[in-house]
């Protein structure tokens, strides 16, 4: 691991009894940085948020924070900022009172109803000071808790699923918020989720995790399109899987999956006649009439913006997405046609499964 | 169990026989009475204990519908008093034809099954170890040495205590009585609500001296308490302990049965092993000697005087 | 969410309230006599003291006793004890049991575990057998004070204002620890890792955080605490040393002099505080009353640092330890010929025909009662919280009413009502029966009301869905649902019911009396090898009742 | 209303105090359909399936099920069996026993355990019978609730966000379900949810509720290509407005909205020189460099399989969506770029706005 780097995981082993719940952990971040852990239910996002904040105490490995070592800190005495996935705002203290509480334990006594008012102010809530928690909405509370942290100007602001509770709408305006304070404040911010959409929107690097270690740590595009393995790219959106081997044919290298045949470049593994996986997104992949590969439409699912194909071809059913040009043709179940593959670089492989 | 010839109609359901009783025995020799009784007669006996003083308040709101059958163990001067409130029912038992007139009632209304005194509890160790003198009259106990060691049952709900207060009252005369008592209350540590209590603490260490009753000190000398009795010079009152039958009884057959067998020679000494001395000619009680200690104690005068006294007695020491 | 919707359907009673209310015609029953019986055995006995206080009843109005009460010093004296005693008492226990449940709830040792079975262990036991215990100790001769001599100084007495305080707290602390406790046991622990992480020590967060939140238990706990002590009479007669207090002075007015008006003033001035305090709670912290008890948070409750765990640590280790002497005492007590004096080894006091009749009938009385407590309080409780009832809130009130009433006005108010026609009730195991069922009937509803909140409507609802109407819904899914509630009621009322003093002893008879009583009476004679033995039966039968309790949890898999 | 469908609701209303929960609502549904009910938070879906259930009285209106007017039945008496959205299943009480329950109720003891076995089979929930709720996933509870109402062969079954509490790969999982158990039965089905996503891909007709009454009833195609208003337009889909109006250039029938002017055809409003809007759904915008029509590319929102483009045209920001081609040109922030208007059907115009 590099040394100059704003946040430092190294090796970090958190058990619980014989549960892994993070499992050798090591990840660098930059100040200003949105990175996102995202994994399924009980992969250790929400355990590794906490070890950072200090409400765990890791078994082994290290914490640095901009030079200095955290890691045995307790939580006063670090400079993050954790806001909870329920918001953990205290009820019975106003709005007002609860931004006010971090700078009553820091002792910050200059300014206070300055630093108050600018971060209520920062997330639009100037005039609610004035109420208790249970008399705002969701995403007014989401915004307190955030003041409540950036108040304080801490280094790295941890979010545990902050937007879980909220509905579809909510969401995707807190999200634009979220990142505008961000980028405002030029904060670093760990945000956890189990919404693979929402970490893409909304991050700088996103970190996969799967039972307690980290599958891959990458852009946003990078993730989606060059993920590491198999569970990755099913995590991440959806995948269509063809294992072939590479074949030589017509004098060009072409992958082999029965029916479905096509030149790749040589980017794509060099091993003859050794079965390999590749992976095709469903949007990668185009309905065209023109196309000498055919199969059949065993099903398809309207989704509004665009629908889902499911075709038949040979032994392989593969998924398409198209958008739906208004009151275009409607293909119906059992029809005939043909499917255009990416051409060579749109696919990647794996040999490990 | 029933192997006695006491005349009871039907020996094979005796268990069927059951009566309740209030007391204001000790829970303890209570308890050995009622189980002779019960292996006598096979009579059950059901006991609520209530000292003297809460046991005339009870009989008293209850009346006429009594929570009890029989009262087995009370003040002589309460039964004078549930006498003449008409609570009582004659009964003439054919066992106690030989108990002198004195001891009883001469309708049957109450009968003295034995008497009981006065007496100085004294924790000799405790003595000793604060370098007190042994007290040896009740006018030693005014003695400023005792602050705070001796101990008193409460009048108000303690018959030992009222004998004490009565005896001193026909002792010195009423006037005098109020000043002793009012000297005697700089010295006492505490009061106790039941007259036995003031025995136990001083057995137990707690106070040096307690003014109590006589079996109360011997039984505690038995089990080995480090007590010593002390007869004030003065002398010391005593008084009859009763039993009778409530009126409106609805086992009234049971409760003959009961007296009857209080009275008999058998329940007699069954009594006797835990008093001082029986009503009964011929049975002895656990100790000789005591006449010469007794004055001429006025029951009746007690009771006529009680009230009066009693709340003379709240106002002055009820803080 | 929508569990919580139907209670403020039926906030104003409208017409059609009468309509619904019959629309289930035995629920509508069953209200009205839960209401009639609950008018007749809380609130007129409450209502028959205050009359009695004026001479009402049998006399006419006056305000002679009133008069007395205020001339007298000697009341006032009492007035003044009670209140202080219990004030000091419950703020002792408040703060006890703050640090015990701190440190209970947040240490994962043995030693956190072993405190929370000690906590509680003087919740078996009769509350005055502290007195004893306390006297065997710390008497002018007990063990204790022999033992240091004179560290106390000369002018030192256990007997008194002091000795009755001290022993209240041990004995009325299991019940402020058991409200204390869970209300920090059930604390959403995100709060606190929030103030941690805007700064705050452990102290902070405590003082901001974590008891602010904990206020309504809290608060709750005093309040009971508070009406416990008061009502307390049997350790101000055995330990107070001639020191007057209110619920003492009342019994002996009533039992000794039968002067039941002026024991209705006496009682009139020991339900004031209670009911000031009840309504306080009822309606001044409802609205404040926070809903920050979420259990379903999942994390572990904040672990304490070093100086919190070593102060809390030590005040649990101290209480506890103390609280197992006194154990030890009566144990011992019960074992050998006179403690401190003879001590060897006997069984004598154990030969108790009375004691074991006693007990016999304390059993009886406090299951039966227990039983109807729990089950009526579930059976209100799940009424309350989901039937339309007109005037529920009032009811609701007295219904709870009944756990703030000190036991000595309700045993007097039953001794009014109770002891002529058209209810000639005294003397009998009925009346016993009755007075413990109304007085923990409140601890019932309470335990329903809460489980009621946490079942889903929709629970019952399917259940109408797949066929069912609502009565059968009520025995296949809500009485198996609302077991545990019951169990738990059931167990709080049966523990308390065996050690209930103050209001049965104005109940009691020669066939019917209670163990509890009966061991005060063997105190009050100062036979404490008796006092002790029966108490440690009770004890060794109590616990013995909650090990089966245990083990039928384990076998049937009802949460208790 | 027409008479002879299976379940109608004519004229339904359902005050609480002073909110008209369901206000005059009156729909048809036939046997064998499945309508979902979407709308935001609070517009009354729940009252409105509760008061088809039984647990809500309807203020007036009639509810009739199968030619039989069933709105003054108790729950119990109703051919509709509810799924609730937490499935309140009875805990106490096995898989088995809570599916035995409704027969219980309903007395039906000639073959009971063949038709709880065949419910459960069809939810493929045969092996777990025995076990106890908590001892099931979310997933499987869901299908014991269905069961349980299965078994009851309802008329018409209810289904409150039953998919709500689950995790993305659940819901789609169980949204197939749901579709093929429909299909298998030929059950009427009435479902509840406020993912629009969902409703569109499970349903087929939607109505789209607010404030307590339909704002529209149709195949999710015609919801999401044809929304009646504006409401409809946003709850359902994202939307590009333009207001513009109806102008003759180059000698056709144009539709100008400042830079954005687009041919339209007899379909759009008649009337000359009067404002109005139209929508536009982002992913009916194409960017295309040959364009006449140039904008500046302001933001890039990536979502992995597409991205959605924010581009300042004139006056006008368009939201426009694109799949990502793998290693496609991206575009930055500034770019200028031009987009294609869809041709004029693929437009629709409101007035009322
Ligand atoms: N306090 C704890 N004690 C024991 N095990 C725990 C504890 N906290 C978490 N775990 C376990 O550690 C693992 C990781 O849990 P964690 O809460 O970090 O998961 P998560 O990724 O946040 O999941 P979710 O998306 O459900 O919140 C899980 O298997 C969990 O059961
Ligand atoms: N029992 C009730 N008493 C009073 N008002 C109610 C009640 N139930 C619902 N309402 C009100 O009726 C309106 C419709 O509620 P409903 O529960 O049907 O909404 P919904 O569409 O299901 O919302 P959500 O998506 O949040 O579940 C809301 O304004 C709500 O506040
Ligand atoms: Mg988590
Ligand atoms: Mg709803």
């Amino acid at each position: 691991m590099a040394k100059e780097h704003f946040l430092e995981l190294n090796n970090l082993y958190k058990y619980f009894d014989d549960v892994k719940a993070v499992d050798n952990i090591s990840i660098s971040i930059e100040a200003g940085e949105l990175v996102s852990f995202i994994g399924p239910s009980g992969c250790g996002k929400t355990t590794l948020l906490r070890t950072i904040g200090g409400f765990h105490k890791q078994d082994s490995g290290e914490i640095i924070l901009d030079g200095e070592r955290i890691d045995n800190l307790s939580p006063e005495k670090r400079s993050t900022g954790m806001v909870f996935q329920n918001y953990a705002l205290f009820p019975h203290m106003t709005v007002y009172e609860n931004v006010a509480y971090g700078l009553k334990q820091k002792k910050i006594k200059r300014d206070r109803h300055e630093h108050i008012m600018t971060a209520l102010e920062q997330v639009e809530l100037g005039e609610h000071a004035d109420r208790k928690p249970s008399e705002l909405s969701g995403g007014q509370q989401q915004r307190v808790a955030i003041a409540r942290c950036l108040v304080l100007k801490p280094k790295v602001l941890l979010l545990d699923e902050p937007l879980s509770n909220l509905d579809a709408n909510l969401r995707l305006v807190l999200r634009e918020e979220i990142r505008k304070i961000k980028d405002k404040l030029n904060l670093t911010v760990i945000f956890v989720t189990h919404d693979q959409e929402e970490a893409i929107s909304i991050s700088d690097r996103i970190a996969v995790l799967n039972g307690g270690s980290i599958q891959q740590l990458d852009k946003p595009d990078v993730i989606y399109n060059y993920p590491n393995n198999k569970f990755v790219s099913t995590f991440v959106g959806h995948a269509n899987f063809l294992t072939g081997k590479i074949v030589m044919a017509e004098g060009r290298r072409c992958f082999d999956a029965g029916i479905l045949r096509f030149p790749v470049d040589d980017s794509v593994s060099d091993t003859e006649n050794e079965e390999f996986t590749v992976l095709i997104r469903p949007e990668q992949i185009k309905i065209n009439e023109e196309s000498s590969i055919k199969g059949t439409l065993t099903n398809a699912v309207y989704n509004g913006n665009f629908t889902r194909y499911f075709i038949q071809v040979g032994e392989q059913e593969l998924m398409v997405d198209e958008f739906n040009p208004r009151d275009a043709i409607n293909y119906q179940k059992g029809d005939h046609i043909g499917v255009e593959l990416p051409s060579a670089p749109h696919t990647i492989h794996y040999t490990e499964f | 169990a029933c192997s006695d010839s006491s005349s009871s109609n039907d020996n094979s359901d005796s268990t069927d026989k059951e009566i309740d009783v209030y007391t204001h025995n000790d829970s303890e020799e209570m308890q050995d009475f009622v189980a002779d009784l019960k292996e006598d007669t096979g009579i059950n006996v059901n006991v609520l204990r209530l000292s003297s003083g809460e046991g005339w308040s009870r009989i008293e709101s209850e009346a006429p519908n009594f929570g009890a059958d029989m009262q087995w163990g009370m003040l002589h001067s309460i039964a004078l008093k549930a006498e003449k409130e008409d609570y009582l029912e004659p009964y003439e038992s054919p066992t106690w034809e030989d108990v002198p007139d004195e001891f009883k009632d001469e309708e049957g209304k109450w009968y003295g099954w034995s008497y009981w005194f006065n007496l100085l509890a004294i924790n000799e160790d405790i003595i000793e170890e604060k370098g007190l003198d042994v007290p040896q009259s009740w006018k030693d106990l005014l003695d400023p040495q005792y602050k705070g060691e001796i101990v008193l049952p409460d009048p108000g709900t303690s018959g030992t205590a009222y004998l004490f207060v009565s005896t001193i009252m026909q002792i010195m005369g009423e006037e005098e009585g109020w000043e002793y008592f009012e000297e005697l209350n700089q010295n006492v540590g505490q009061y106790t609500k039941s007259g036995d209590a003031p025995a136990q603490m001083v057995s137990q260490g707690e106070y040096a001296v307690g003014i109590t009753w006589d079996q109360a000190v011997y039984n505690r000398i038995d089990e080995g308490y480090p007590l010593k009795p002390v007869y004030p010079s003065e002398g010391v009152g005593y008084d009859l302990d009763v039993i009778w039958m409530f009126k409106n009884t609805e086992n009234r057959e049971t409760v003959e049965e009961v007296i009857d067998y209080i009275g008999s020679e058998k329940g007699m000494e069954s009594s006797a092993k835990h008093r001082s001395m029986v009503t009964k000619p011929g049975i002895e009680g656990t100790v000789d000697g005591v006449e010469e200690h007794l004055i001429d104690y006025d029951a009746e005068w007690a009771e006529e005087n009680r009230d009066r006294i009693m709340e003379e007695w709240r106002e002055r020491f009820s803080e | 969410m929508e569990s919580v919707q139907p209670s403020n359907v039926q906030q104003k009673p409208s017409p059609g309230t009468w309509r619904r209310f019959w629309a289930e015609p035995w629920f509508a029953i069953l209200t009205i006599i839960l209401a009639l019986a609950i008018l007749l055995f809380i609130v007129a006995p409450v209502f028959a003291v205050l009359l009695k206080s004026f001479g009402l009843g049998t006399g006419s109005f006056t305000f002679e006793y009133y008069t007395k009460f205020f001339q007298e010093s000697y009341y006032l004296n009492a007035l003044y004890n009670s209140v202080m005693s219990s004030l000091i008492t419950t703020f002792v226990v408040v703060m006890l049991s703050v640090a015990v449940s701190l440190y209970v709830t947040r240490s994962n040792n043995f030693l956190a575990k072993s405190y929370k079975g000690i906590a509680l262990l003087p919740l078996v036991a009769p509350p005055f057998i502290f007195s004893l215990a306390l006297i065997i100790l710390f008497g002018r001769s007990g063990v204790v004070t022999n033992f240091f001599g004179d560290l106390f100084g000369p002018e030192f007495s256990i007997y008194g204002f002091w000795g009755v305080v001290l022993a209240q707290i041990i004995g009325y602390f299991p019940i402020g620890y058991m409200l204390i406790e869970s209300t920090f046991r059930n604390m959403n622990a995100n709060l606190e890792y929030a103030a941690q992480d805007l700064g705050a020590n452990q102290w902070k967060t405590l003082g901001g955080i974590t008891l602010p939140l904990a206020k309504s238990g809290i608060i709750k706990g005093a309040l009971l605490v508070f009406v416990m002590a008061l009502a307390d009479f049997s350790n101000p007669l055995i330990i107070g040393g001639g020191e007057s207090f209110l619920a003492s002075e009342a019994y002996l007015l009533v039992v000794g002099q039968q002067n039941l008006e002026q024991a209705a003033v006496l009682g009139v001035f020991l339900i004031l505080p209670s009911l000031i305090i009840f309504i306080f709670q009822t309606y001044i912290l409802k609205d404040s009353d926070i809903a920050t008890i979420s259990g379903d948070s999942g994390i572990a409750n904040v672990p304490l640092s070093k100086p919190v765990k070593a102060l809390v640590g030590t005040i649990s280790t101290i209480f506890s330890a103390f609280v197992l002497l006194m154990f030890v005492m009566v144990v011992l007590g019960a074992f050998v010929k006179i403690i401190g004096i003879n001590n060897t080894f006997t069984l004598d006091h154990f030969n108790n025909q009375t004691g074991w009749g006693s007990l016999y009938n304390s059993l009886l009385v406090s299951l039966i009662s227990a039983l109807l407590a729990a089950g009526l309080g579930i059976l209100q409780g799940f009424l309350f919280a989901r039937k339309v009832i007109p005037g529920k809130k009032m009811l609701e009130f007295l219904t709870l009413f009944g756990l703030a009433v000190p036991g000595t006005v309700m045993g007097i108010g039953y001794v009014l009502i109770f002891n002529g026609p058209p209810f000639f009730l005294t003397g009998t195991v009925l009346l016993l029966v009755l007075n413990m069922t109304f007085r923990k009937i409140g601890v019932g509803l309470e335990a329903a009301i809460s489980k009621m909140h946490q079942i889903d409507m929709s629970m019952e609802e399917a259940s109408n869905d797949l066929g069912a109407g609502p009565y059968k819904t009520f025995f296949k899914v809500i009485v198996p649902l609302l077991t545990p509630a019951f169990v738990a009621g059931f167990v709080y009322a049966f523990m308390t019911a065996m050690v209930s003093i103050s209001s049965v002893v104005f109940l009691i008879s020669p066939g019917t009396n209670l163990v509890a009583v009966y061991i005060l009476n063997l105190a009050e004679q100062g036979k404490v090898g008796l006092a002790s033995a029966m108490s440690f039966i009770m004890i060794v039968i109590v616990l013995m009742c909650l090990a089966l309790l245990k083990f039928i949890e384990r076998r049937t898999g009802v949460r208790i």
